[in-house]
């Protein structure tokens, strides 16, 4: 018996038992089938081994590149398609699926929409064919949640050419991106601005942040600016002050809030195969009445879950999201993951704490999701905030 | 005190707690008929919602106004399933144990007639029904038997020429007490299959009596049915009933209109604990500007927009006749889990208040007990899904 | 059957698997069997019927003062023996236990303690033979928790008299009690101080608050002072300030931790008889596995708030209990027992909604229990202030 | 960065979170063995753990320390039970997996040789496992095998002439890689009863292989351990294994030392959030000066609180050997549930920084999984209990 083998077959039987997939169109159903296709086969065997050594799969880029995924996303206008796709891919794993999620939603998206006509023409090809990474940095040592308001990082203007100065912490793909995003202050009139910056230049380095539990094939850096000389060109003439990131960060927490989603699809899969393969007292562990209880309410919440982003997706498909919205589905979907993988932990005994389970290296990457992207606390906040017109952070 | 949240309306955004702009869902016409259904249960049945539940007293003085809606659907007309569980969940909010007796007369008795009863029951009693000038009950479950009633039930009906007898007794029938009609689920004792009948109130041997101290759904009369040699023709017979399966249609879709329930029941919370949040102050300032009761607003709030989002995919399910019991039996496990902890989380923040039905709290705290134990309890209906998903019966 | 029949026999199955109440001297063990078995034969059975019709069973008064309840809690030094009793007591009924809390460690406590002498020779005899029965009138209409800073009632001195005029609400026995301890701001220092005021003084109103969900038979009362004067010696001396209730407080926020636990036990007795009796599907309730974990996470809390318990009223007996730790005590018992009573309540599905069936009310009840005596998040942010030196309230 | 608890302690009341002045039920000089264990963990254990736990390897250097301690008990000497238990809960404060290296040797190892082996067991091997020259591993779980090993064990011992052949295979075997001796519980085909067999590290036929991977109590060397035909003398039978039913005081006593892991866990986790609470600072003040982060480490202190006054009680079941496998089930099940949610909550309070065990958080987090499952699953426990406190047997 392979408990928790990574290469199935039973693909009808998902958790999607509301059958959401059957609102897309057939062509999008078609492609979302494909790719998923890919992420299972693709994907999820050598996501395993990565999480385990800490290192990241280059051997897939020219594969993701291949698939055309970077295409298939910034194309359609349809975010419940995309949404699905994010999800599947996390449902494959969620380290890759965050890299991919910085170099697309955060970098390039940012190029895309807060680039000049001349950066697009510069970066997009190759970011579009993966031949070139992004990273995205914002966070410092001292300062999360309350970034916009203490950002230390500065900017000076001299001449044709920008100063960079400062720290960076927790930068996803940072340690090897071509080029990072970089978030600082400008000195002059004291807004923050996003720059360009290639990974060679004189001054930038990063360190690799080890020993980390969760999605540890994401390669985090704390990064250094010391007097980083850029052209002026670098700057992004669509980001004058804080408010240029608004659009960035909704659609991420809205792609952040799909990966909780895709994450408890990822437990409910691989605690169905255990708890129906692996028998104790001569009968499936499935048989029993709490582990049904136990695997329906993972089901519970994937379903609220998922339900809550198809109307999201909705909402992002007419243009009316707001972020209290995106917080909401970020804080919640990310509750309900944590509860979720929680659950399934367990169903696995001691195998759920080996990464081969599968189910453990689920486990660990739901701290992330629940941390990033703004706090559950945080994101709350902002809810809350909006619910009752006070504001309390 | 009947807090007051029209008030608050417009001093915070998102007034009615609605997230997920839900009436972009709805054509226009359907958004009209809903806004004009919840300004009539807000404004007729909330204000005197809870004076009646005190007292565990009927309104009938409020039949004919809710029949003027035309929920039931006269002459076959039908709201969309997602227009219907809005309003479903909009009467919630404002009274789940109204809510309750319309569900049991409308999508459990007034359905059965229209869905398993003959062209004549059709004919003749429809018209009484969807004009609430008659009103039915539903008579399934039994003293010692409730979620095993379909294989344990001792009611049975004997047919003796033109007549059957029916003998046994039924226990929590909402409404009986003043139906004028109960559907009677007895087991045939010819085939030994479950069937339904159709009981007059008045009926020589029948008598009821009402369950008293809940405490909750206290507006509906909940009733002990005692079957004593109660003889009615053979047309009582629902001839779409031949056996216990006939109500599966049935009570899926009455599965899903209470899941409905549970989410009107967290909205009403909202409603409340936001209004109390606000115009509550301690230490000189609101409730509601505190950490801790925001998280706790917002846990709310996060429940019943999952739960209503679920639902949403429920409609679309009804509408493309797709509906199988697992999906309702998914959606009132969750929404009443959901609810549970909603109403708790609403209850608590209004301290001592919330303990007196003055401030409408505790009323919805009480009314989510019976909806969870209601239509299937949690474990019942989870282990329904646990089938469906793993493929192995673990009821027993 | 009868599922929860509130005569039984099997109190040796109680839900003290751990044998605390073994901790006892043997004296103290039989004194509680003693009582245990009265609160079980003379108070349980007609508390059901009482807190239905919301009303007082005023024809256990003399029983009650019979059995020598306030002297033996008056009497023992022993802390965790007069714990249990409260426990037993509110294992039978909430309401009556409560009622008489109010009466015993309130108000009679407050005599004993901050009395004076001729005060004390006044109204003890009576109240320990509870002939007169007393109230304690703390909160007001606009202020719960933070009474302390924000009282509203006054006492102002005038000669020989002083005058009291101001509001009160929730004051439990207020509307048939003798005496009524009301707590006022001295006009002339700024202080609170404690006042007896009897019922029929010119100027004191009490009104019932009717329609309560929880301890529906405890009469809680709105009062009103209304330039109500009272001779100077109503003053208890020991009260020059707020701080004169901390003592009471420190005990009476004990007392109600020790109630969440004995609605804790009258849950698992109600809870086990009744899934023992009831059968589905041809075998006991009690045989399904998601029945017994439902209990066996009762009996989890229960076991944690009495251990918890048993080392409160050690330190309590010791004299070294500080309000941090009767706040943490009253906070996490109360917590747990609103779990307990959760998971118990839909044990006995829609009986479970009934009165009758005893778990409707014990559920019902515990909510007064979460919020009186401070709220749960009050009691749990004076910890906190304890625990990191901030406080946030 | 270790974040400095020592630092923390002199600025904050209850430094040690101990709310329940425990040290109080302790004589004089119990206090003083306790402090000075306290202090070796924090000291000597604490700072290297976290950099073992990266590497998944264990410090043999220390083993000699630990011996000076004389915890596993020299010459007969034995702390009470209720001081066994605080060391044990300070010693998985300072780290768990070392704990359950240490519990494995001592609690089920040892403690086997000393009630169940021979005089001659006793007299050979005591000495050196006192002093942890010798370690020892306790293998009685099976691949296919966890809570039913005790009906389905499929390893047998076989008796021919003066020896016994041992076949099959163990999994999750902690301390098997490195110990001296394993004691290895099969089922003797003569009378098909499971009984105890000492294994000596280097006998033919047996190999171990370790388990990788691990995201939990990556100090502790488990291993798979295959039994081909292992030859052992007659005498490596423990003479005080007859049946399946000998393990019940060894398991009995080493669930209730897991509880106290979990209570050890708790703290653990208290003293890391706090620190890391109030040294973080956001939006211009400490983490710790906010309400929901506070209401958070009072619900973790709750559980830590009432875990440890539970085992409290169970300590005083223990010394008055009124200890039955009921109550350290649910002390078991208990602490360790409580536990899953402190850590949960404190993991979450570091944000970003609680996913890298720079923090240790992450460590702490990460290892409560293998203290939810070992020693009897969560729910194995709590079938325990339903048994004992039903009267009805819902394992099947």
């Amino acid at each position: 018996m392979s408990p928790a083998s990574p290469t199935r077959s039973a693909w009808s039987s998902s958790a999607d038992i509301l059958g959401v997939s059957d609102i897309l169109h057939r062509d999008e159903r078609i492609r979302l089938e494909e790719l998923r296709e890919f992420f299972q086969t693709r994907v999820r065997p050598v996501a395993l081994q990565h999480w385990s050594a800490g290192t990241f799969p280059f051997e897939l880029l020219p594969e993701l590149a291949n698939i055309g995924l970077v295409g298939t996303l910034s194309e359609t206008g349809n975010h419940l398609f995309s949404g699905l796709v994010q999800l599947e891919f996390t449902r494959a794993d969620t380290s890759v699926s965050t890299f991919f999620g910085v170099h697309n939603e955060l970098f390039t998206s940012a190029i895309q929409l807060l680039g000049s006509a001349e950066q697009k023409r510069t970066y997009l090809p190759d970011l579009l064919a993966m031949r070139s990474v992004g990273a995205f940095a914002l966070t410092e040592p001292e300062h999360g949640s309350d970034i916009s308001r203490l950002m230390q990082t500065t900017a000076e203007r001299r001449g044709d050419e920008w100063i960079l100065n400062g720290a960076k912490r927790w930068i996803g793909n940072g340690t090897f991106a071509d080029f990072v995003l970089v978030w600082a202050r400008d000195v002059a009139d004291q807004q923050i601005k996003g720059f360009v910056v290639e990974k060679d230049r004189a001054g930038f380095t990063t360190r690799r942040i080890a020993n980390k539990t969760a999605v540890r094939s994401v390669q985090n850096a704390d990064i250094v600016l010391d007097n980083v000389h850029l052209p002026f060109d670098k700057w992004l003439p669509g980001t004058t002050n804080f408010a240029a990131t608004n659009g960035l960060l909704l659609n991420s927490r809205v792609w952040v809030a799909w990966q909780a989603v895709g994450q408890q699809f990822a437990a409910v899969d691989v605690a169905r195969d255990y708890v129906l393969c692996r028998h104790q007292f001569r009968k499936p562990l499935a048989a029993n009445q709490l582990v049904q209880a136990t695997v329906v309410r993972m089901l519970e919440n994937t379903s609220l879950s998922l339900g809550l982003m198809v109307q999201i997706a909705r909402m992002q498909t007419s243009g009316t999201l707001t972020m209290d919205q995106a917080a909401l589905a970020k804080s919640t979907c990310t509750r309900y993951m944590r509860e979720t993988v929680a659950l399934g932990r367990p169903l696995l005994g001691s195998n759920g704490i080996t990464v081969e389970s599968e189910m453990a290296k689920i486990f660990a990457d739901a701290e992330a999701i629940y941390s990033y992207e703004g706090t559950y606390e945080m994101n709350s906040l902002i809810v809350g905030r909006a619910l009752t017109g006070y504001s309390t952070f | 005190m009947i807090v007051d949240t029209v008030r608050s309306r417009g001093e915070v955004p998102y007034p009615d707690a609605d997230l997920l702009s839900v009436t972009e869902l709805l054509s226009g016409d359907e958004r009209t008929r809903l806004a004009s259904l919840r300004q009539f249960f807000q404004d007729e049945v909330r204000p005197v919602a809870t004076e009646l539940w005190n007292r565990a007293a009927f309104p009938f003085e409020l039949l004919p106004r809710l029949a003027a809606l035309d929920l039931v659907g006269r002459n076959g007309r039908r709201d969309s399933a997602l227009l219907t569980g809005l309003a479903v969940m909009e009467f919630a909010r404002a009274d789940t144990s109204l809510c309750s007796f319309f569900l049991i007369h409308s999508e459990l008795f007034t359905e059965a007639i229209r869905t398993l009863g003959s062209d004549a029951h059709r004919r003749e009693l429809l018209p009484a029904l969807t004009d609430l000038t008659n009103v039915g009950a539903f008579a399934l479950t039994e003293p010692d038997h409730g979620s095993d009633v379909s294989r344990e039930m001792e009611t049975t009906a004997e047919r003796v020429g033109d007549e059957w007898i029916l003998r046994g007794s039924k226990r929590w029938i909402g409404n009986a007490s003043l139906a004028d009609y109960i559907l009677v689920w007895a087991r045939d004792t010819g085939d030994s299959q479950v069937k339904g009948f159709l009981v007059e109130h008045g009926r020589a041997g029948l008598s009821t009596s009402v369950i008293l101290n809940k405490i909750a759904l206290r507006i509906v009369q909940n009733a002990d049915v005692v079957l004593d040699d109660v003889h009615i023709p053979f047309d009582n017979w629902l001839p779409g009933t031949t056996s216990f399966r006939d109500t599966d249609g049935l009570l899926k879709n009455s599965r899903t209109w209470v899941a409905w329930q549970a989410v009107g029941q967290q909205f009403a919370a909202i409603d409340i604990a936001r209004s109390y949040a606000l115009e509550r102050k301690q230490f000189g300032k609101p409730l509601a500007a505190r950490q801790i009761v925001q998280e706790q607003l917002v846990r709310m709030v996060g429940n019943a927009t999952t739960s209503l989002s679920l639902m949403i995919q429920l409609a679309r399910l009804q509408e493309e006749d797709a509906l199988r019991m697992e999906h309702a039996a998914l959606a009132k496990a969750t929404c009443s889990a959901r609810m549970r902890e909603t109403v708790a989380i609403g209850r608590a923040m209004l301290g001592g208040n919330g303990i007196s039905t003055d401030f409408e709290m505790a009323k919805v705290f009480a009314d989510a007990e019976a909806i969870y134990s209601y239509e299937g309890s949690y474990e019942i209906n989870a282990l329904i899904v646990g089938r469906a998903f793993t493929g192995l019966s673990a009821f027993d």
